[in-house]
């Protein structure tokens, strides 16, 4: 009995001196920290894809509680998901449109002209020598760094091109940086009709080196249900965002070198090596 | 100076091919129909176009002026029309904003300039204008505005010629200072004179030795030394050539009047010559058409405009058909893939390489040899920074100094396992700078 | 005296390296090893908390455990009592370092992460402790012991990280990258150091 | 060009020009080459190896070689690579530093084996060549050191020029018989060879001419032997000048066991050893060192293996930490401070 009691009232000391101890070092070397952006964090995705404009989904947590942001800025984030976090800090969500990314460039190894190239097999590279080497300056140089990018897989290599594929795509716009011919943009993801092609250039010279580039002869303008749904800026014809075209503008309009395109469509390799 | 032939720490020694056009003496190209000047070719602001498409225009009249500071004004190769003003292939393959003028044969100067034959008296201001006005830039590969070399605001007490033309194949300085040597070197005092300076030393490479009596035969007339540099590429890289010639190091970042230098290419000597004494803008240039394919290698006096296919067709095209097309050498040259570029202020050389010498870049892994660290010029770890980059980890090849490289090639050169360092570097120095700028802008 | 401090000394660093020939602390050896950074604050900290941990150890060793005391006419050894109070004060003593790491060094805080309380469960300290009641050291040779394994598991871990960052730029084949490489890694390492043994 | 020329000037097609980084250029060094020449430098020691083992070294040898080259290439089967990477030479380079680290009487079966762990868990495991950060031979030896201790310190003691008399007598090796006491060899016998060891630990002679050769052909740098050899000679010598009993003299230490192969071909190995030449003294010097007190003080009788792998160990760190100024550094510096 005595040598429990005694056991028990030496722990009992050395517990309550050590408690001693720490907390007034404790006391002494405080530190504050708000629990509860390690709780959000843990709400986020945790892909740290970068989309919402914060160096990965723990810096965004710490926007998020501190007030600098708002939980629907994740970019990848389900609906569901982001109530939650709202509701967790007694926020209101806000709202964001889904966007995805887009590739504006069709131009494949079938339809495009280009120089052998020796060296990194890495589009910023490349891009660096002789331009990428491709006939066209502002095409697709087709070494994949958006596609290595990519932390949802979405971008696939087919024939040298880039192809976005918007059922994987959560518009977190990773990839946008990694193009040196900045091809990519994020656009609402409601929007199914885009011009693959980016050149400024005049019809001719496009033409020389692709295929499927934009010659703005303005048929899909013509077509069109309002003369704003496409944006004419000198040789290239972009959508309007703002006033989308509807999908079936690809069907009236009969694009003479294919570069109106569905996005859906386009992944799916509808327009692969077509030309007219 | 010492008698001793110099040289820097590292470097490679690549078979120097020299003997296909080194006793070719330089012919002048017959004039052509058409003529294509590409608007950028100095390193710096773009000129700003002055005339337009139908304009007629004399041989040496204005066609782009100066756009600010580092900018140098373009002058028309020949008299004729302008015909066309868009875009051509660039050196760097991408299409370039270009100025099309079609000859009338006349070849009617307009001498823009009153020539000033009475240099020693004239202030040194008008004659450092007339370098700007006559768009003098840098003729040995790099392009940068002479006229900015020569107006430090640092003190400088050396000028140094730069005759070292350590790149493989090329002759065209070597011809240039055997054929026109009291030219080089009264361009030399003519540049002391803007300075400041009384004196001035040109080195060259000593594998060049007829350059070299035929230069000390007359330096002393015009305060110059004629230094000996060994044969070590890339010799004739600014900041090496200060370093073989007085021993100083040029601070990374920095420029050559940091240590009291300014170095100009023996082709801008010249050039400055032609422009003070004879009155004539810069719109012609040595340039080597070499390489084992071709029929007839040699040196040329091309004008600016000139495309790559004529200048080919001079040398009597090729034999067989060539892996690569450089301007420039074969260690920092541009690779093209077209032949209707046109020849600039700043190409030295246009090269044509055999399937059987090119270089096969391959990623096999690096073997850690330190091959690359050896020859490195700069004396940073090329090895250690590729594989930075091949992981993106830019800011750890910052740390490694990647912003020194000089991109002379001297580790690709020696690369057992032929990957691609240099480019690795370009890549690197971009996108540090890139950051940089992103930074700033926030 | 001297030539005994040196033998502890060599033993403890490197015939008988705690990670490499004893296989102890392996969780922390495996979890912070990832960079050169880290490994070298968690030295740090695995060699305060060892060297105070021995020393405090020692001494309740010497005064309390290894003591006969005579309480109500009954003599009590408090010798089975040795574990508990060897992890309560090892613990202790974490929870000190943690604290004032916190405020001195966010980053290092931070990169340290579950590893640092972990530190409590890392078997090297309290094996060091147990060692040092095991061979019957005084308070100085088992301060000096426990400090040395401490540089010892140091060492490993340093060499470890070094060799970890390297790793992270080869091409290892897929079915080996993570901890299966860094445990080959570890097993070469450990053969390496068997190069040592007869030293002491 | 003359106006009546008739033949047609033939240009370029500019769709077959390759457009890539500069230099455009290379100097005709190869990885192969390099290996190559490495096994020429070895040529020497494997004659030795043969003139005093017997036609049982040359078996070792091409056991260890092929074993190698045929490791190599079942691994990058297995894997789905090219399995073209044997031909670059450095499978075979690594199974014959692996012979030379074996006796001439090793069984068959622990060459296989040593070929197995050198380039399997040596090297493919680490993602092949330029990854590995021990030297696979190395790993090989002592991983088989190790597992059979008695097996790889038997030894076979000279027999010079009987070609077939191979397991007659068994020998110990001149550090061995330090360890043990026993008379030890000749300084002549030790720099000829006429000594039992592995293949490579005979003859420091045929070793020396193939260094030469290697730092002759700038292959090897001359800081790692020079570091390595000269400490190993200091601190042994030191040792044997304060106390003869505990050891023998320098040259002794310098000339017998593997120093001359680990320092010359072992410790040089590019893949594993520092780059930079700072870098290189020191890892020279880090060698020489446990070489030195594993042989004076430890329980084997050699060190070099464990200490150049001990080294390797190190390479990383010693990288990192002898990292020199580039050019035009120090001005800065000057500058910031003025």
């Amino acid at each position: 009995m005595t040598i429990i009691l005694t056991a028990v009232l030496f722990a009992t000391l050395l517990g309550a001196l050590l408690a001693l101890v720490i907390g007034v070092t404790a006391k002494a070397f405080e530190v504050e920290t708000d629990a509860r952006v390690e709780t959000v964090t843990g709400m986020l995705p945790g892909v740290n894809c970068g989309g919402c404009g914060y160096a990965g989904c723990a810096d965004f947590a710490k926007a998020i509680v501190e007030g600098r942001t708002i939980p629907s800025q994740c970019p990848v984030s389900t609906a569901v998901n982001i109530t939650r976090i709202a509701e967790y800090l007694g926020i209101t969500a806000g709202e964001k449109e889904k966007t995805i990314a887009v590739i504006r460039c069709g131009g494949s190894c079938a339809v495009t002209v280009r120089s052998p190239y020796n060296g990194v097999g890495d589009c910023r590279s490349a891009a660096l020598v002789a331009g990428g080497a491709k006939g066209c300056d502002f095409g697709c140089i087709g070494f994949a760094s958006c596609a290595r990018a990519c932390p949802f897989d979405a971008i696939e290599m087919r024939d040298g091109l880039a192809v976005v594929h918007p059922e994987l795509c959560t518009g977190c716009g990773k990839c946008v940086d990694t193009c040196p011919k900045n091809l990519i943009i994020l656009t609402p993801a409601a929007v199914d009709v885009h011009v693959y092609c980016s050149s400024p250039e005049k019809g001719a010279i496009k033409l020389k080196v692709c295929k499927t580039a934009c010659i703005a002869c303005r048929k899909c303008v013509k077509a069109a249900d309002s003369e704003t749904q496409m944006t004419v800026n000198g040789f290239l014809v972009t959508a309007n965002y703002s006033n989308p075209p509807l999908p079936d503008l690809v069907e009236k309009a009969k694009c003479p070198t294919t570069a109106l395109r569905l996005a859906s469509q386009h992944a799916a390799g509808a327009y692969e090596g077509v030309s007219k | 100076m010492s008698d001793k032939p110099r040289k820097f720490k590292g470097g490679v020694h690549p078979a120097d091919s020299k003997a296909l056009s080194a006793s070719k003496p330089v012919q002048t190209a017959p004039l052509l129909g058409k003529y294509t000047v590409i608007v950028h070719q100095n390193i710096g602001a773009s000129p700003e176009i002055v005339v337009k498409k139908g304009d007629v225009v004399k041989k040496g009249q204005l066609i782009a002026k100066a756009a600010g500071f580092v900018s140098v004004p373009l002058h028309a190769p020949t008299s004729g029309t302008v015909t066309a003003i868009e875009k051509c292939p660039g050196p760097a393959c991408v299409s370039v904003p270009a100025i099309e003028i079609t000859a009338d044969g006349q070849d009617d100067w307009g001498l823009p300039f009153e020539p000033i034959t009475d240099w020693q008296n004239t202030d040194p201001a008008v004659l450092k204008q007339r370098v700007l006005d006559a768009g003098i830039v840098g003729m040995g590969g790099a392009g940068f505005p002479s006229h900015v070399k020569l107006s430090p605001t640092k003190p400088v007490d050396t000028l140094i010629l730069n005759g070292a033309e350590c790149e493989p194949y090329l002759t065209a300085d070597h011809r240039l200072m055997l054929e026109q040597t009291e030219d080089v070197l009264l361009g030399a005092a003519i540049l002391a004179r803007i300075l400041g300076l009384k004196t001035a030393v040109i080195g060259v490479e000593e594998n060049k030795p007829d350059a070299i009596s035929k230069l000390n035969g007359v330096a002393g007339k015009y305060n110059v030394t004629v230094q000996e540099l060994r044969v070590n590429y890339p010799q004739g890289a600014e900041k090496q050539l200060i370093y073989a010639l007085t021993g100083r190091e040029v601070p990374i970042g920095g420029l050559p009047m940091d240590v009291g230098c300014v170095v100009q290419n023996v082709a801008s000597a010249v050039a400055v010559v032609e422009a003070v004494i004879k009155g004539q803008p810069s719109i012609e240039r040595i340039t080597t058409v070499t390489g084992e394919p071709l029929v007839n290698p040699g040196n040329w006096r091309f004008r600016i405009g000139t495309p790559v296919s004529k200048a080919l067709e001079l040398a009597g095209g090729v034999k067989y058909q060539p892996a690569k097309l450089l301007l420039g050498g074969p260690m920092m040259g541009f690779a093209q893939n077209s032949l209707d570029v046109t020849v600039m202020k700043n190409t030295s050389g246009i090269l044509l390489i055999p399937a059987g010498q090119v270089s096969q870049y391959t990623s096999e892994p690096c073997i850690r040899c330190g091959r690359c660290v050896e020859c490195c010029p700069m004396d940073i770890l090329p090895a250690t920074i590729s594989q930075a980059v091949e992981n993106e980890r830019f800011d750890w090849a910052e740390q490694l100094n990647v912003t020194a490289c000089i991109e002379c090639g001297s580790c690709s050169y020696s690369c057992p396992s032929h990957r691609p360092l240099n480019q690795h570097f370009k890549r690197a120095k971009a996108e540090i700078l890139a950051a940089k700028r992103k930074q700033q802008k926030k | 005296m001297s030539n005994n401090i040196l033998a502890i000394t060599i033993g403890a660093i490197l015939v008988n390296n705690f990670v490499l020939s004893k296989i102890l602390g392996i969780c922390p050896f495996l979890g912070v090893s990832k960079k050169l950074e880290t490994a070298l604050g968690m030295s740090g900290a695995v060699i305060f908390v060892m060297a105070l941990s021995s020393l405090v150890m020692a001494l309740i060793d010497k005064y309390v455990l290894s003591q006969t005391f005579v309480i109500a006419g009954t003599e009590i050894k408090l010798r089975f009592l040795e574990i508990l109070v060897f992890i309560v004060v090892i613990a202790a003593l974490v929870q000190l370092v943690e604290i004032i790491l916190q405020k001195f060094s966010q980053p290092l805080y931070k990169a340290l992460g579950i590893f640092l309380p972990l530190i409590t469960t890392n078997c090297a300290v309290l094996g060091a402790a147990e060692l040092n009641v095991k061979a019957g050291r005084g308070v100085i040779e088992s301060t000096i012991f426990g400090t040395c394994s401490a540089i010892g598991f140091a060492l490993a871990l340093v060499l470890f990280s070094s060799l970890r960052e390297r790793l992270d730029l080869a091409k290892v084949p897929a079915p080996f990258q993570g901890t299966a490489i860094a445990l080959i890694t570890a097993g070469i390492l450990a053969m390496v150091f068997m190069g040592f043994s007869g030293l002491v | 060009m003359s106006e009546t020329e008739t033949t047609v000037v033939q240009l370029p097609d500019a769709t077959q020009l390759v457009v890539s980084n500069s230099p455009h250029i290379r100097g005709g060094e190869t990885i192969s080459k390099i290996m190559v020449q490495v096994m020429i430098a070895l040529l020497p020691a494997a004659i030795a190896a043969v003139w005093f083992f017997g036609l049982a070294a040359l078996q070792v040898m091409a056991l260890c070689t092929f074993g190698c080259m045929a490791v190599e290439v079942l691994w990058k089967k297995a894997a789905g690579q090219p399995t073209d990477s044997w031909k670059d030479g450095s499978a075979a380079l690594t199974g014959l530093l692996l012979a030379m680290n074996l006796s001439a009487g090793a069984p068959w079966w622990i060459c296989i084996l040593g070929s197995l762990l050198a380039i399997g868990l040596g090297k493919q495991l680490f993602g092949g060549l330029g990854y590995n950060p021990f030297n696979p031979a190395l790993v090989a030896r002592v991983a088989l050191l190790v597992g059979f201790p008695q097996l790889m310190t038997s030894w076979v003691a000279p027999q010079p020029g009987k070609w077939l008399a191979c397991d007659a007598l068994t020998g110990a090796t001149p550090l061995a018989a330090l360890k043990n006491h026993c008379s030890p060899a000749s300084i002549s016998d030790l720099f000829y060879g006429n000594v039992g060891g592995c293949l490579g630990e005979t003859s420091a002679l045929a070793l020396l001419i193939g260094g030469a050769f290697l730092l002759s052909r700038k292959i090897i740098k001359w800081q790692v032997p020079a570091s390595f050899i000269g400490t190993v000679a200091l601190i042994t010598g030191l040792a044997h000048h304060f106390n003869p009993e505990l050891t023998p003299p320098a040259l002794y230490h310098v000339l017998a066991g593997g120093l001359m192969i680990g320092a010359f071909f072992m410790a040089t190995d590019m893949v594993t050893s520092p780059m930079t030449a700072n870098g290189a003294l020191i890892f020279g010097c880090g060698c020489g060192i446990i070489t030195s007190v594993i042989r004076i003080w430890g329980g084997y009788p050699e060190g070099v293996s464990f200490s150049i792998l001990f080294m390797n160990a190190l390479t990383p760190l010693i990288d990192r930490y002898t990292i020199g100024k580039p050019f035009g550094y120090i001005r800065i510096k000057k500058e910031a401070a003025q």
